[in-house]
């Protein structure tokens, strides 16, 4: 469902070097420094534009060379040999190089936010020559390349670390100039920039908590574009508007509807499938989404290299009702824990009706996200039921945790991560993953109800904006505006 | 028995007639009578269940299988709007009778003591009076999570400042009446006179309170649902129905209208009943502060 | 002299259905001074407000009323009236408390009505011309430094200024017409003559025709030359006041001069009221169904002994303490001694607060069986000291006992004794008793540990005493007239059988009709119940008739104190004589 | 006069003193760990912990009082758990965006309301004047976003005259300024503009019924003279009170105002330092609020006491 992508390099003749971008964005950041605040916000707006990692994600989710040109992976997997890209300079005008590449990588473990554990392989930086770096590990790790190219792989001086908050300095093709807080952050060109320089002279991003706000800025005028624009109920008139571009991406999020599988009736097999099959996902998605987005069978998203798709546990009220007749279960109870957002409360309510007309009674608590959820749920696992969207990439690895919320402790899926985790290849790495993902499947803990749409407006004549969001920065350096 | 036209009862002054349209009293009671009943109604029938969804139907425009149309999860929008007049009716109970709880002892005890603690007591009233309700509605909101008994605990507490300073100078006036002063002469004592003489008294004032101060939580509910501190889903309220129809004002604006119109007229009526009380129980408009 | 300036035929006052003033007929000559007199409700406020085109909404007028040079006046547009008053009409107001703006200064509402009336004079120099005219008007009624009074807000000048300063309102375009309507009756007697006299000589002063408004006959018959008596919004008599009042025709007039000078019934020695001599044949008065004659008292045929009479005593002229009407070997029943009683009055959000030195060391004994009147002008601490001898209120220092025993200071809890000892009545029948309560539960409040049988019976026994019936008990304060409820609070008091019945001001809220029936009441019991009285009034008359001592109270002292008789004949204090001057007497006339 | 002024001005002081007691205790209550909201998902106990520590919350409450308190008289409100920079610029931007919008919506309810609610009194008896007063209680009714929403809907997203939503600062821009502002002032306003003339006309009734209006008819000014005269300076003293209630209230009661037509004021940011549990911005919110409502009731006061002599002086 990927709508076709603009590129980079698409621009259009008339285009306006000197024009401003202003860009509609849902999620607030609260600070600059994602190193010690979490949430998505941060790292959207920043990296990509401001700051840059050794490697990026094409669109298709790849990795790309971007400060590294090149990188050879030792035999044993334990050493990754970057070559620098040369003439790069920081935005206070410090150089990039292998220096650079050793403080950025080897203070990871002093973030304390965006799961720097991630890259925890990472033992330590040996600076080669100023245009080589090798990253060597403590053991072997087939996903470190796409963790370098989130967040956690970007470039910092050691200098900048002190002012991450309220400054941003980085090699990108945008240097950050002001951030009003919850309101708007504005990003300039960088003229400087080692590589092509970017499509518009500026950009605003402007922060909108409610949706519909949004959308009227974006029919008034006060915005060129919307990314990830959360209006869905009006994106059929904007598609049915010439003066507006839509396009419908995807995005890492996975929205899942988890269940608790230490509570004494959902530990039981049979229930958790009956569940299950109870939701109906054309009404869930019509509900959150009004359709838009992609139904999901499994816990990965169509962008994933492990992606597939189930036919297991679909709809099907009828056999719900006999399996829960099968665990002698009636009249069934559960605490179902909501957060409050749009999406979470419209998903919870089609939910419960769903549960209701199989025989479960669904009481709904609404909880304020993050603060309460994230401890009452997340923390706590006080909860049977639940309802969050998954934002962060590749989360399935979750499932081999026990002691993450859904309290899912299967001993075959942790051993399938392990081996997923020190694989050497990718192939071995994929086919690793698949295997744990299809116990994960046939073991129900949660409910994978769809993959959140990347909906992007824009006004005609703005062209080159990421189609998909995968869970790192929005890169705007090919985004256009012509008059 | 011959005429004795001085002992004869006052005469009192005939009321000059009305040429006003119709008496807000009676419309007020009319209109605040009809929600009460159709909140009594939806507790044992509602055209349909509304808390049932069916996401396929969603934003259907009034139709006679839903007179009023579904909303964004395909819901009965009528037997919503039924069923969410309990909440805003609820809320505003609960707040106003806190805030008679907190408010009228306390005014009266201030009134009391006028000259000595009961200045400290106002001075303290005026402190808390500081806190805006809705403030304190948010950050009741952020430590209990939002909800309708955060709501209903915020705005009670929040309008018993107001309560007890209105309380403290009808207290006074009727302090100050000689009828209070003979009471003390026959021997009894505070607790009394504030029984028997000072809240039969106030009754007029309160009573026009009690509806103003329905008609304010009844908006301050709708208020605090529109920002999501309110009555959570799936509970079927007006506030919660104009903030999750917010999202649906291009598309289908009827869906907002109704919840709108059921504030509206539900305040409106609050409003004309305690001016049409004010009118029968109290000329001077009390100006709180 | 004999031109008629206003000439009003067959008015006719309605509210809705009701007529409330009957047909009226009143010629004014120029330069004469008429009063209307009657009882309170009887139709002279809204004459008056009438011919003024002042009605309240909703309430009209019919008939003619035609001022020389005008022709009719009713049913003309505000704008037409608005010419005529303040210009050739002016009135002033009963209340000088509210009557005047209360924000803007006394001066520039004086040159107001000036500039208004004057054509097209609002230039600048008319209007500094203006108020050099104001300060004159208001040296012209006597405020002190004049200049200053034109510079001050309502509420820095007393009520007797304020009062002035409307006089000067509205004689500032020398009206041919000056209504004024109960001009005094918020005054106390000094400050009340002060303003008669002035109005007196303004209006003769300018040829101003006059029309005097009160139910005081004392008032009217010092001021006007011809007199209308009203009555349930008719007129019942009319003539040359010396005329009306030496040989009145109605027997309503015969009863009001007679009630209005308390004069006594030789054969009973009780006090002639409007009940005893009303033509019981008169339609407009309407039926009562609740009232009916006190109940037959066994009056001893002579009162019983009075006690000795006390010194007649005055102040020393050094303000040196001095204990009033004490005589040696009687135990008094009550003694005060040196009390004093400091308030502290905050002065709003920015102001100062202010003491007030209400009373400043008062002495004097009661002994059992008197009746100790208290009189003094507005504010000169009467009431402070009847809240202090009642425990209502603590005295700042001094002592005071009652048989003995010390109340100041004693707290709430430990005055029980006092509360069936001491009672008190208070000046406003409506305001002393709570609207809201029924009479069984007003006059049983002060009843303690007492069954509802007993309770109900002692409540019906008082009120027959009191001439209230059986029935009255379960109706309510607003359904009784201002005498019945009067009785109500009177049998409230005596419900304990206290030994002292003080009373404040308890019929000066009272109509002059109603007003001998409650003293005659008062005396009854007073004799039936072996009670001894405080009696508070402003009102001489009163004290002369009702105490058998007087003390003199001026400023919160007691200047002078004896025995009624020698007090009122031959006053030692300076301040007593004014006093007793300033009253406007029915045989000045 | 300067004495009483001065004490006036110490008991300000001290009701704000107690006020900073009540709402440092009463947010030291909070619960929500301010340090967890901020790290996410994923952090362990020991980094929850070491945050906890480098954000001082592990001392004693006096001590973080002292220290607040007395920075908070230098302007110094803290650094922000959030985002990390001082929490004072912040605070103050929104304030000033939320004195704008609401001193506009004022405004607007002022100039709507003195002569709504006066000639509602004044034609008590007549059709205009009932449907005047009939027409302001229609106002209250409508909650104040409702009408938000509608007037976005028809004036910027139908007719496009308006933008729909946002701020531009008064210095950057003036004329984009009252663009921005007339919308979400105009939803404050005509709500508001609404109670205000009920109060109006209350005020304006009673002082028809006063023996001075009738004293200004005799001296023969016609009713509406009277009342221009006469009549509004004396019903303007309870409706100063009002709108200086109505102001207060306004800061936060504007929120959903600032929601709606995405205005950074008081009301947003408070909502969004309560989101991040942040907790020392919301004690600086809060406390700026509490002051300012007590420095508006001090301004009625002042205010009262220019237009009423008779509070100027101890009687
Ligand atoms: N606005 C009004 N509407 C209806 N009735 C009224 C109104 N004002 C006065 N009345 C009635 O008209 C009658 C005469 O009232 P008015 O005020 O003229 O009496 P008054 O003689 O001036 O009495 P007082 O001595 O108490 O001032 C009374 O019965 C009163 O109740
Ligand atoms: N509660 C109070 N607070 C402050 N001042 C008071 C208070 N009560 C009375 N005063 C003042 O004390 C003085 C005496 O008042 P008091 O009521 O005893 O006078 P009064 O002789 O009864 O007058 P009146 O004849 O008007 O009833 C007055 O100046 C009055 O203003
Ligand atoms: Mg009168
Ligand atoms: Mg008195």
């Amino acid at each position: 469902s990927a709508g076709s992508s603009a590129g980079p390099s698409a621009s259009s003749a008339a285009s306006d070097t000197d024009a401003t971008l202003t860009l509609g964005l849902a999620a607030v950041p609260a600070s600059l420094d994602f190193t010690t605040t979490g949430g998505a916000a941060i790292f959207q707006a920043l990296v990509g534009n401001v700051y840059e990692g050794l490697v990026q994600l094409d669109q298709d989710g790849t990795v790309q060379p971007l400060l590294a040109t090149d990188w050879t992976v030792s035999d044993d997997g334990l050493t990754y040999s970057f070559t620098l890209r040369e003439g790069v300079t920081f935005h206070d005008g410090t150089p990039f190089d292998a220096d650079i590449v050793k403080s950025s990588l080897e203070r990871l473990p002093e973030w304390t936010a965006n799961s720097p554990k991630f890259l925890g392989a990472i033992d330590h930086v040996d600076v080669v020559s100023p245009t080589q770096a090798d990253v060597v590990l403590s053991r072997p790790d087939a996903n470190l390349l796409f963790w370098m190219s989130t967040v956690l792989g970007v470039m910092m001086t050691p200098d900048s670390i002190a002012s991450l908050a309220t400054a941003a300095n980085g090699t990108g093709p945008f240097t950050f100039g002001s951030y009003e807080q919850g309101v708007t952050m504005v990003l300039d060109r960088n003229d400087d920039y080692w590589g092509e320089k970017a499509g518009v002279a500026e950009v605003d991003l402007d922060y909108f908590a409610d949706a519909s706000a949004a959308a009227n800025a974006l029919r008034t005028g006060g915005v060129d574009a919307l990314f990830q624009a959360e209006a869905y109920d009006q994106i059929a008139s904007f598609e049915a508007d010439p003066a507006y571009d839509v396009t419908v991406g995807t995005t890492q999020s996975v929205v899942v509807l988890s269940l608790n599988s230490s509570h004494e009736a959902l530990s039981d097999l049979r229930v958790r499938q009956a569940i299950s099959r109870a939701i109906d996902k054309d009404a869930v998605l019509a509900a959150a989404t009004s359709g838009y987005g992609t139904e999901l069978s499994g816990p990965s998203v169509p962008t994933d290299p492990w992606y597939e798709e189930f036919d297991e546990n679909s709809y099907d009220p009828t056999s719900a009702k006999a399996l829960l007749a099968e665990a002698g279960v009636s009249g069934l109870v559960v605490n179902f824990t909501v957060p409050n957002r749009p999406y979470a409360q419209a998903v919870a309510q089609v939910v419960q009706s769903n549960l209701a007309a199989v025989g479960i009674t669904a009481n709904l608590e609404v909880q304020e996200f993050p603060a309460v959820w994230v401890e009452k749920t997340l923390t706590n696992h006080e909860y049977d039921l639940t309802v969050v969207n998954h934002v962060e990439a590749r989360n399935l690895v979750s499932y081999g945790d026990p002691t993450y919320y859904w309290s899912f402790d299967n001993a075959e899926v942790q051993t399938d991560f392990a081996a997923a985790s020190t694989a050497l290849t990718t192939a071995d790495q994929t086919a690793a993953v698949k295997a744990a993902q299809e116990v994960i499947v046939a073991e129900a803990p949660g409910v994978w109800l769809y993959n959140t749409p990347n909906i992007v407006v824009a006004k005609a004549g703005v062209t080159g904006l990421p189609t998909n969001y995968l869970g790192v920065g929005i890169a705007l350096a090919g985004a256009t505006v012509s008059q | 028995m011959t005429a004795t036209p001085d002992l004869a009862p006052a005469a009192r002054p005939a009321r000059p007639s009305r040429r006003t349209l119709g008496s807000p009293l009676i419309v007020g009671a009319c209109l605040v009578g009809f929600v009460v009943l159709v909140a009594l109604v939806s507790l044992v029938w509602t055209p349909m269940d509304p808390v049932a969804t069916d996401a396929v139907n969603r934003l259907q425009p009034p139709s006679s299988e839903h007179w009023f149309g579904t909303d964004g999860l395909g819901r009965d929008i009528a037997s919503q709007t039924m069923a969410g007049a309990r909440v805003p009716l609820l809320v505003g109970a609960v707040a106003v009778t806190l805030s008679f709880l907190l408010g009228v002892p306390y005014g009266i005890l201030a009134a009391m003591t006028d000259r000595g603690t009961g200045r400290w007591l106002m001075r303290w009233n005026d402190i808390v009076q500081a806190f805006p309700p809705l403030l304190l509605a948010i950050i009741l909101a952020a430590v209990f999570g939002g909800g309708t008994a955060t709501a209903m605990v915020a705005l009670g507490v929040g309008a018993a400042p107001g309560v007890a300073r209105i309380v403290r100078s009808g207290t006074r006036q009727v302090l100050s009446r000689e009828y209070a002063l003979a009471a003390r002469a026959a021997g009894r004592g505070p607790l009394y006179t504030a029984v028997r003489h000072v809240l039969p008294n106030i009754r007029g004032v309160l009573i026009v309170q009690a509806s103003v101060g329905f008609a304010i939580a009844v908006l301050a509910e709708a208020a605090l649902s529109f920002l999501g501190l309110g009555t959570p889903a799936p509970t079927p309220s007006w506030g919660r129905m104009l903030q999750e129809s917010q999202a649906f004002l291009y598309v289908q604006p009827l869906v907002i209208l109704w919840p709108g119109l059921a504030v509206a007229i539900t305040v409106f009526g609050f409003n004309l009943l305690g001016d049409g009380l004010r009118d029968r129980y109290d000329p001077r408009m009390e100006v709180s502060r | 002299m004999s031109e008629a300036l206003l000439t009003v035929q067959d008015l006719r006052i309605h509210s809705g259905e009701h007529e409330l003033v009957h047909g009226l007929d009143l010629t004014i000559d120029r330069g004469e001074r008429v009063g209307l007199i009657g009882e309170s409700g009887s139709g002279k406020s809204l004459t008056c407000l009438s011919l003024m085109g002042l009605l309240p909404d909703a309430v009209t007028a019919t008939g003619t009323v035609d001022l020389a040079g005008e022709g009719d006046l009713l049913g003309r547009s505000e704008q037409a009236w608005s010419r005529l008053r303040g210009d050739r009409l002016a009135m002033v107001f009963q209340e000088p408390m509210t009557a005047l703006n209360p924000l803007m200064r006394v001066g520039a509402q004086v040159a107001e009505i000036i500039d208004l009336h004057r054509g097209g004079g609002r230039a600048g120099a008319g209007r500094r011309d203006s108020s050099a005219r104001a300060v004159e008007l208001l040296a012209g009624v006597q405020l002190p430094d004049p200049a200053r009074a034109a510079h001050a807000y309502p509420h820095e000048l007393s009520g007797g200024q304020r009062q002035r300063v409307m006089l000067a309102m509205a004689m500032a375009n020398t009206p041919d017409l000056l209504l004024a309507d109960e001009p005094t009756t918020a005054l106390d007697a000094t400050v009340q003559g002060q303003v008669l006299d002035l109005m007196r000589a303004q209006v003769r002063d300018a040829g101003t025709s006059l029309l005097f408004i009160t139910h005081d006959l004392g008032v009217v018959a010092s001021i006007c030359d011809r007199v209308l008596i009203l009555r349930h919004g008719e007129v019942v008599e009319t003539g040359e006041i010396d005329r009306v009042f030496s040989a009145p025709q109605h027997p309503y007039t015969k009863a009001l001069l007679a009630a209005s000078a308390l004069r006594t019934d030789p054969t009973s020695g009780r006090l002639v009221t409007i009940i005893d001599t009303s033509d019981p044949s008169d339609p407009s008065g309407p039926a009562d169904s609740v009232d009916r004659a006190p109940a037959p008292v066994a009056r001893p045929a002579v009162r019983p002994t009075v006690p000795t009479p006390g010194p007649h005593e005055v102040i020393a002229a050094d303000g040196s303490s001095l204990v009033f009407n004490r005589t040696a070997g009687v135990a008094p029943l009550l003694a005060v001694t040196e009390a004093t009683r400091t308030y502290t009055r905050s002065g709003g959000p920015l102001g100062r607060s202010v003491r007030v030195e209400a009373l400043k060391g008062v002495s004097f004994d009661v002994r059992p069986g008197q009746r100790f009147g208290i009189v003094g002008e507005s504010g000169c601490g009467k009431s402070t000291l009847l809240r202090i001898l009642t425990g209502l209120d603590a005295a700042t220092s001094g002592s005071v006992t009652v048989e003995g025993r010390e109340i100041v200071g004693q707290r709430d809890s430990r005055l029980r004794w006092l509360r069936s000892a001491v009672q008190i009545v208070f000046q406003d029948p409506m305001g002393s008793l709570d609207p809201r309560m029924r009479v069984l539960d007003i006059v049983s409040e002060p009843l303690r540990g007492v069954t509802r049988d007993e309770r109900y019976e002692r409540v019906v026994e008082l009120l027959e005493q009191v001439g209230l019936p059986r029935s009255a008990t379960d109706r309510f304060p607003h359904q009784f007239s201002g005498g019945q409820r009067q009785r109500i609070a009177i049998a409230r008091a005596l419900i304990t059988r206290p030994r002292l019945l003080v009373a404040d001001e308890a019929v000066s809220a009272l109509d002059v009709s109603v007003r001998a029936q409650v003293l005659n009441l008062l005396d009854d019991l007073m004799v039936e119940h072996d009670l001894t009285m405080v009696f508070v009034s402003h009102d001489l008359h009163v004290v002369r008739h009702a105490c058998d001592t007087v003390a003199v109270m001026n400023a919160g002292r007691i200047v002078e104190c004896g025995p009624t008789q020698a007090v009122f004949d031959n006053p030692l204090h300076r301040y007593t004589a004014e006093l007793l001057r300033a009253v406007p007497r029915l045989d000045a006339a | 006069m300067a004495l009483t002024v001065a004490r006036r001005l110490g008991e300000f002081v001290l009701a704000v003193l107690v006020a900073s007691i009540v709402v440092f205790a009463l947010l030291s209550v909070l619960p929500g760990d301010p340090a967890r909201a901020q790290l996410g998902l994923d952090a362990t106990p020991d980094e929850v912990q070491r945050l906890r520590e480098q954000l001082g919350l592990d001392r004693p409450l006096p001590v973080r009082y002292l220290e607040w308190i007395t920075g908070f008289v230098r302007g110094d409100m803290g650094i922000s758990y959030s985002s990390r920079t001082p929490i004072a610029p912040q605070v103050l931007d929104a304030l000033q965006v939320s004195l704008l919008l609401v001193g506009a919506g004022i405004l607007i309810a002022v100039l709507i309301a003195l002569p709504l609610g006066t000639i509602a009194a004044v034609r008590q008896h007549h059709w205009d004047g009932a449907l005047l007063a009939g027409l302001s209680q229609i106002g209250i009714s409508v909650p104040n976003f409702l009408a938000g929403l509608i007037l976005v809907t028809v004036f910027s997203v139908r007719l496009g005259w308006l933008p729909s939503g946002g701020w531009t600062a008064p210095a950057d821009d003036p004329l984009d300024f009252l663009r921005h502002l007339i919308l979400p002032a105009l939803s404050l306003g005509l709500v508001r503009g609404a109670i205000l003339s009920r109060y109006t006309r209350a005020a304006v009734l009673d002082i028809q019924r006063e023996d001075f209006m009738r004293t200004a008819r005799a001296k023969g000014l016609t009713p509406g003279a009277a009342m221009r005269r006469h009549g509004i300076r004396n019903a303007l003293v309870p409706v100063i009170t009002v709108t200086g209630v109505e102001f207060s209230a306004l800061i936060i009661g504007a929120v959903v105002i600032e929601t709606v037509f995405v205005v950074p004021g008081m009301g947003s940011l408070l909502l969004r330092s309560v989101a991040n549990r942040d907790l020392g911005e919301v004690q600086a919110i809060v406390m700026v609020i509490v002051v300012l409502v007590l420095v508006v009731n001090l301004l009625v006061d002042v205010v009262h006491s220019i237009v009423d002599p008779r509070l100027r002086s101890a009687r």
